[in-house]
């Protein structure tokens, strides 16, 4: 257990990796529009995480006010995303990203 | 200047004014100006006679030449050469005055003749017009001294006996007889011209004392051949002008022309001309370039005697009878019986006249009647032709006391002499022939004056056919046809006849009508010394040398003959001995005395051919002992082959004419199809490959762009499949990209 | 708190966090996912507070778990009410995304590790750092946090712009 | 004097611009008047020229220009061409021994050209404005000695003909016009390049630049050695030599790239026949004279027996196809064809009597073979046909015609006394005296007898005999009883009228005079050959 003690830079990354890779996976594959938005917030807190763990490893308020915008934003987007979501709703009668190829023309 | 050269140039003037005056005026004076033609001729003669006079007879001196000259063009101070000029100029010596007083006699009596003969012809004047214009022409031969103006003078003979033979131009036959004329005249004249070439070429001078300076100072510089050939070339001048074998073809189809012309120009002048020519440039002849003369001359005369054997044209005898005697001429020169030929030259050309005058008497009297066959006892209609043509008929048979035998005989003994030195064989064959044509001479004309006139009129046998189409190109003279009433010619055409004839008796040349050497003639016109130097020229030109190789040769020849001393010795001797012929040469010196030796036998043997010629007339045509007409039968091969003159005609027409006009067609061929074709070829190929560019751009370059588009258009049908409008599929496509670029990135890590 | 007291909890959200975030990946039910993801949040959460910046967790858990999240269920719930069909999802190109997911992963950890100039430096964040946050948002960030202020505003009058209902007619126009 | 002489037919033309079209005669009168006065021009250049000076080139030490004579000379174009250096055009004429005889010659075949094209008809305005055009281009050519200013005026003449031959021209016009031009175009694209080469390899002693003076051109001491034409460029200087050449053979014209002239000649109007034939052609053999031997002395050398060869071709060759003409100006064009391969022969033999018998026969041809085709034009007007068996016995019904006829053909097969006969002769005889071409001209002289070959067949069959079944005219019997001849709608005299003889007598006195008397001519160009020749000679090189 001794190696495991010492937790450094490279655990968080490599949560944050995780994280990464299943937003991504849920991005890539998943038809609902909704879980499409929750991988995408996913990705959003991986990238939060690295922020903030370079931030502290390296002593810099960067990271910091960084993660903070991007929490903002995600917030933001949250809200446009839904309101989006919605209105494909409403026109397609779907929230189903896989019936929705009008972009195909 | 001296005065007789001022003649000269006046006597070589009058005729060309005379044709200046007739061909712009004749329509405007009175008689067509035929006195104007008449007149300045006899003034001209009568000049001529003035220098005939003061040479001949006042001043009789072997080596007489006066000579003058001017420049005609200056081309400055050429290149390489210095100052250059041509110069034309006069020399008189013995040779051009006899020449000057015959041509203009003969003019003059042909001039007279033809106010007889040509009177009521529709272009009257302008025939005494170009009988100027040829006395002119022939006058500038004489009087020349140098090769340009000689050659100059040449041509304009050849063009006046154009003008002259094709006089009745309206008939196809005249037509054609003029252009072959002057076109055979002109083969002869490009060998000429190249003669001239070649020896200009060497001494950039025409003069010919510049040239036989030149010569016998060996400055030479080509090779002897060339020189052989430069003689040769300047030769075959003379065998068209003189109508030696092969160019004799245009000579008697000449015969169309007007009578008095055939005498003036197809006897007398223009013929001699190329003999006389030879003579001119006898000195710079080859022994080589003498031989092929000689034997060309020889043949010829053996050819023309066996081809007016069976003619039936009373002119075309006499034509044929002219070859003949052009041939002894030229057989003279090359032989080296330069006096002889001379001599026959000048006693030729008044009895032929006086016999072409005679036969278009004639003709005159037949009415344009030109057969033989349908002529006959005019001896009683026509006592004055009768007489003068007999005689001119004896001096053209060679028969003693005629001043034909003297000529001929002069020359059939150089011959056997030439024979003799030459050593034999072979060249015997020339005096061979020479003996063989004079007993064919006498047999022929001996035939001609039997059928004339003696027997009875054959008028009536004529046919009809053949009658009228005779005269349809005489329009003029239709009108007296129906008569056929035969009677003398008037005095102005017998005038002439007399004149001739009397001219043609020995006495006027030699007090021994034996022999001709005797006489002023022969004694005035000497072989000159050859100029063709030892440098170039293997036979020896001085005594000194008399020991080169050919000399050598020729001994036991002479040594054969009976002749004691060294041929130096003996051409040495024979010159101290008759105070006259001193050859520089010893082969002529040879030649000479030979000639003399044989002088004897020559005359023996031709009198006996002539005699035997004449009796074999005789048999024949007099007391009919072999019928001619069954005789020809006979031998109809021989016959044809005469008769149809050797088939000449047939064989230039195959080859020469037939070639060169099968070729022009091939040439305009070639040029319209091939090379125009080529032309065409290629504007066809531009045109073609602006089509092609055109193609090319429309399908190729085009087609590039819509290939791409094609392709483009391909391409995106496919890649439309990846287009599933669907975001996450493109997500996966764009990891998939940044995977590989990872797996890329990690991969140059690797390495 | 000792070190491994300190590491046991760390990983212990840790798997939390992955745990919970698979499960909002992988579950075929939305409503899952969508509660799932609320434990993924609070174990983000959860992480940010060993990376000493517990303002920002706070944050964390007020703006995502507060409000994303119930924006997220709201929604669920929004669109399925309606189309009453059955609250899970599909899923397509599952083996790209598998592979994708594998290499993607791979790839940044190889990275991660591998790569040895990441090396925390001495000066790190220690304790609280709240009060710097608001040092750094007055001074340095003024403007990004404006900016964002404006774009919060933006988002929120958009989104409930685009959202609101529409007559049918006008919609079709 | 000499820009005068050049540009009085432009003068004229350009009053004839003024001049509505409707008044024919004054527009006609007009040209004649330029033309006269051209010749007056050419009487006094004639007379004021100083035969002893030999022109050609400047020697060393003597004046820039060279003993040129009337020489005028101005800048004309200077342009800065930056890294290239200038251009410098100038405005440079003179004349020769060589060009004053073309000067001549080109004064009196214009004049007759006028007179003869008296009977045109169709736009007369548009055909003597191009007609002066052309004539002002021709004297401009003889008298240029700047290489582009002769290119500009060899150029400029080009187009005039063009219109001239596919206008006025006949049947088949278009393709001969099309075909000249074409042919022509394609020698002249050559002669561009080349004097582009030879521009930049040639500086002027005077000045030091570039220049395209041919003066400066002809001395091979002011070639920079290593430039592209220079003399150590030998192989350069052998094609720039063999494209200049076929530039003016195409003019010549040289076989094979004669077939133009046939064409060109059969569907041109007499006039224009008179002036391509008369001075024209003269153009290609003047130009090798004056360009193309001088600049390429030792090229010039080592083709000698190339030029030679092509010239006997020309000879009999051209006789030959002559000789299987039906169309009687086809013969003629052909004849030219055969007598310019005299003019190539003097050339290539290289020497005095060779040049001088060159020169002399381009004189001769231009006079005598204008003559030819007036005189092809009088019973082409008659007749409407040129068929030489659709005659037959004319002789007896147009003796003056005949006449003028039979001199004009006797003067083309080279007569004596008839000056045709000089030049011929002086050719063989330079020909002859060259070892180069010795054997060409034993070959050639095969020319004089087919030349006389076809001249009078031609002559037979047109004038002697009688009138042929088919033959162009109808035969009548006249008020007085004798026969006459008749051509179908032909209203003008039978035999020459004036304006016909007015044209052809001059030319027939001038042809006997210089046959008998040749040292005007001549004269004028005896100094300036031999200096041609020692400059074109082995050892004038370097």
């Amino acid at each position: 257990m001794e190696h495991l003690i010492p937790i450094g830079l490279n655990h968080y990354l490599t949560i944050s990796a995780f994280l990464f890779g299943f937003g991504l996976f849920a991005v890539m594959t998943r038809k609902n529009a909704i879980v499409i938005l929750m991988g995408v917030e996913l990705i959003l807190n991986a990238a939060n995480i690295n922020f903030l763990a370079f931030s502290k490893y390296n002593g810099g308020m960067g990271g910091v006010m960084f993660s903070l915008f991007i929490i903002v934003i995600a917030a933001a987007e949250a809200a446009i995303a839904l309101a989006i979501v919605i209105n494909i709703f409403k026109i397609f009668k779907s929230v189903d990203v896989s019936s929705i190829d009008t972009m195909k023309e | 200047m001296h005065s007789l050269i001022q003649l000269s140039i006046v006597v070589l003037l009058l005729p060309l004014l005379s044709f200046v005056i007739l061909i712009f005026f004749n329509r405007r004076l009175p008689r067509r100006g035929d006195f104007v033609g008449v007149g300045i001729l006899g003034s001209a003669f009568a000049i001529s006679a003035y220098i005939f006079w003061s040479v001949i007879v006042q001043t009789y001196d072997p080596a007489f030449r006066i000579a003058w000259d001017f420049t005609w063009i200056d081309l400055g101070n050429v290149h390489g050469i210095g100052p250059l000029q041509v110069r034309m100029g006069i020399v008189i010596d013995n040779l051009t005055a006899i020449m000057l007083a015959m041509v203009t006699l003969i003019s003059l009596l042909v001039h007279l003749y033809s106010t007889g003969y040509m009177a009521g012809d529709k272009n009257y004047g302008r025939y005494f017009a170009f009988l100027g214009i040829f006395t002119f022409s022939m006058l500038g031969i004489v009087l020349s001294d140098n090769l340009f103006s000689i050659y100059i003078f040449w041509e304009l003979v050849g063009l006046s006996s154009y003008l002259l033979i094709g006089f009745f131009f309206e008939k196809q036959s005249a037509a054609d007889a003029q252009k072959k004329a002057f076109l055979v005249n002109r083969v002869g004249d490009i060998g000429m011209w190249l003669g001239i070439l070649i020896l200009y070429s060497q001494f950039h001078t025409f003069s010919f004392e510049q040239i036989y300076a030149n010569l016998a100072a060996g400055k030479f510089a080509m090779s002897n051949a060339w020189l052989t050939a430069a003689g040769l070339l300047l030769f075959m001048g003379c065998v068209g002008k003189s109508a030696q074998f092969p160019l004799h073809i245009w000579l008697p189809d000449a015969m169309e022309g007007p009578t008095p012309v055939s005498a003036l120009i197809h006897a007398a002048t223009m013929v001699a001309a190329g003999v006389y020519f030879v003579a001119r440039i006898f000195v710079l002849l080859t022994p080589d370039a003498l031989h092929v003369i000689a034997f060309i001359g020889a043949f010829t005369a053996f050819m023309a005697a066996t081809i007016a054997i069976t003619q039936n044209d009373i002119k075309r005898v006499l034509a044929y009878s002219t070859v003949s005697q052009l041939g002894y001429m030229v057989l003279g020169l090359g032989v080296g019986a330069y006096s002889a030929a001379l001599f026959h030259l000048v006693t030729h050309a008044f009895f032929k006249a006086c016999l072409f005058l005679g036969s278009g008497a004639i003709i005159h009297a037949m009415h344009h009647e030109q057969d033989m066959r349908w002529m006959g006892g005019l001896r009683k209609n026509m006592p004055w032709t009768f007489a003068t043509f007999t005689l001119a008929t004896l001096a053209l048979a060679g028969l003693p006391l005629t001043s034909g035998f003297m000529s001929k005989d002069a020359i059939l003994a150089g011959a056997i002499g030439f024979a003799q030195v030459e050593g034999g064989g072979v060249f015997y064959l020339i005096p061979a022939l020479g003996f063989f044509s004079a007993m064919l001479t006498a047999f022929y004309m001996g035939r001609q004056i039997w059928l004339v006139f003696f027997g009875e009129s054959r008028t009536h046998l004529k046919p009809v056919d053949n009658h009228h189409h005779g005269h349809d190109a005489h329009g003029a003279h239709d009108d007296h046809h129906d008569a056929h009433e035969v009677h003398e010619v008037s005095w102005n055409m017998r005038a002439p006849l007399v004149i001739l004839a009397a001219l043609s008796i020995f006495f006027v040349y030699s007090p021994n009508p034996l022999d001709g050497a005797e006489g002023w003639f022969m004694k005035m016109i000497k072989t000159p010394a050859t100029v063709v130097g030892p440098a170039n020229h293997n036979c020896a030109t001085t005594l000194v040398k008399a020991a080169s190789p050919l000399m050598a040769e020729a001994l036991p020849a002479v040594a054969a003959h009976g002749a004691t001393d060294s041929p130096a010795v003996a051409g040495g001797e024979h010159a101290t001995a008759k105070g006259e012929h001193a050859f520089a040469d010893p082969r002529q010196a040879e030649i000479a005395h030979a000639a003399h030796a044989a002088h004897f036998p020559a005359i023996y043997i031709s009198s006996i051919m002539v005699l035997v010629g004449i009796s074999l007339a005789g048999v024949v045509f007099v007391f009919k002992i072999i019928d001619p007409d069954k005789t020809a039968q006979a031998i109809r091969p021989l016959y044809l082959f005469s008769l149809n003159k050797w088939y000449w005609d047939e064989i230039y027409e195959a080859t020469f004419i037939k070639g060169s006009v099968v070729l022009s067609k091939m040439l305009s061929w070639f040029d319209t199809n091939v090379i125009d074709g080529m032309v065409n070829g290629v504007a066809f190929l531009v045109r073609k490959l602006a089509f092609a560019n055109n193609s090319f751009d429309k399908y190729v370059v085009d087609g590039f762009v819509n290939f791409t588009a094609f392709s483009v258009n391909t391409t995106g049908a496919v890649l439309r499949k990846l287009q599933t409008g669907k975001v996450q599929t493109y997500v996966v496509m764009l990891l998939l990209v940044v995977f590989g670029y990872f797996v890329f990135y990690f991969t140059r890590l690797l390495y | 708190m000792s070190n491994l007291t300190y590491t046991i909890i760390f990983y212990l959200f840790a798997v939390i966090t992955l745990c919970s975030a698979a499960f909002v990946v992988f579950s075929k039910n939305v409503i899952y996912s969508a509660f799932s993801l609320l434990f993924t949040f609070f174990g983000v959460a959860a992480l940010y507070v060993f990376l000493s910046a517990d303002f920002i967790a706070v944050t964390q858990v007020v703006v995502y778990v507060g409000g994303i999240l119930v924006l997220l269920l709201f929604g669920v719930m929004f669109t399925k009410s309606i189309m009453n069909t059955e609250m899970q999802t599909d899923v397509l190109h599952i083996v790209p995304g598998t592979l994708i997911l594998a290499g993607i992963i791979g790839a940044l950890l190889y990275t991660f590790y591998t790569t040895h100039t990441w090396m925390p430096s001495n000066k790190q964040l220690y304790g609280s750092i709240v009060e710097r946050i608001g040092y750094e948002t007055m001074s340095h960030f003024v403007l990004p946090f404006e900016m964002v202020s404006i774009l919060l505003l933006a988002a929120l009058i958009g989104a409930a712009f685009l959202a609101r209902f529409d007559k049918p007619d006008k919609t079709k126009s | 004097m000499l820009s005068l002489i050049v540009f009085l037919p432009i003068i004229a033309g350009l009053v004839i611009l003024a001049v509505p079209s409707s008044q024919k005669q004054i527009i006609r009168i007009v040209s004649l008047l330029a033309a006269l006065a051209q010749g007056v021009l050419a009487v006094l250049i004639w007379r004021g020229y100083d035969p002893s000076l030999p022109g050609i080139t400047a020697g060393p030490g003597g004046s820039p220009l060279g003993s040129f004579q009337f020489v005028e000379k101005l800048p004309w174009i200077s342009l800065k061409l930056g890294g290239l250096g200038s251009l410098n055009i100038e405005y440079f004429l003179g004349v020769d021994g060589i060009s004053v005889t073309m000067v001549i010659l080109t004064a009196l075949v214009s004049a007759i050209g006028v007179l003869s094209s008296w009977t045109i008809q169709k736009q007369v305005k548009g055909y003597f404005i191009l007609y002066n055009l052309l004539a002002s281009a021709m004297m401009g050519c003889f008298v240029a000695l700047d290489f582009f200013l002769f290119y500009v005026f060899w150029e400029l003449m080009l187009l005039p003909m063009y219109f001239l031959i596919g206008i006025w021209g006949g049947p088949n016009r278009e393709y001969a016009a099309i075909k000249f031009f074409l042919y022509t175009l394609f020698g002249s694209v050559f002669m561009l390049l080349v004097m582009i080469g030879l521009y930049f390899s040639v500086i002027d002693p005077v000045t030091g630049n570039h220049t395209f003076s041919l003066v400066a051109m002809a001395n091979q001491a002011n070639y920079i050695k290593s430039a592209i034409l220079g003399p150590d460029n030998v192989m350069w200087r052998y094609v720039a030599f063999s494209v200049l050449f076929v530039g003016f053979a195409i003019k010549v014209p040289m076989f094979p790239f004669h077939t133009w002239l046939p064409d060109a000649h059969v569907e041109a109007p007499t006039p224009i026949s008179v002036i391509l034939a008369g001075v024209l052609l003269k153009l290609g053999t003047y130009g090798m004279m004056r360009i193309n031997f001088p600049l390429f002395p030792e090229v010039f050398h080592a083709s000698l027996y190339v030029i030679g060869i092509f010239g006997a071709i020309n000879i009999i060759y051209g006789a030959f196809c002559a000789l299987a003409q039906q169309d009687l100006k086809k013969m003629v064009a052909y004849s030219s064809i055969s007598h310019m391969g005299y003019v190539l022969l003097g050339l290539a033999a290289g020497n005095t009597e060779g040049m001088v018998g060159a020169l002399y026969q381009m004189f001769n041809h231009g006079t005598i073979t204008a003559m030819l085709f007036l005189l092809v034009g009088v019973i082409y007007d008659r007749a409407h046909t040129r068929q030489i068996d659709k005659f037959g016995g004319l002789a007896s019904y147009m003796p003056v015609y005949a006449a003028f006829v039979t001199v004009a053909w006797f003067a083309s097969l080279g007569l004596p006394g008839l000056s045709g006969f000089i030049s011929e002769a002086f050719v063989f005889v330079g020909a002859f005296s060259s070892v180069t071409t010795r054997y060409i001209a034993m070959v050639s002289v095969l020319g004089i007898v087919f030349g006389a070959a076809y001249l009078l067949w031609s002559l037979q069959r047109m004038f002697l005999g009688q009138r042929k079944q088919d033959a162009a005219y109808d035969l009548v019997v006249g008020d007085d009883g004798h026969e006459h001849i008749h051509f179908h709608d032909w209203k003008g005299k039978l035999d020459l009228d004036g304006r016909e003889l007015t044209m052809l007598v001059p030319l027939l006195v001038i042809t006997i005079f210089l046959g008998i008397y040749p040292m005007p001519i001549l004269g004028l160009i005896t100094t300036s050959v031999n200096k041609l020749v020692e400059v074109l000679s082995p050892l004038a090189m370097r």
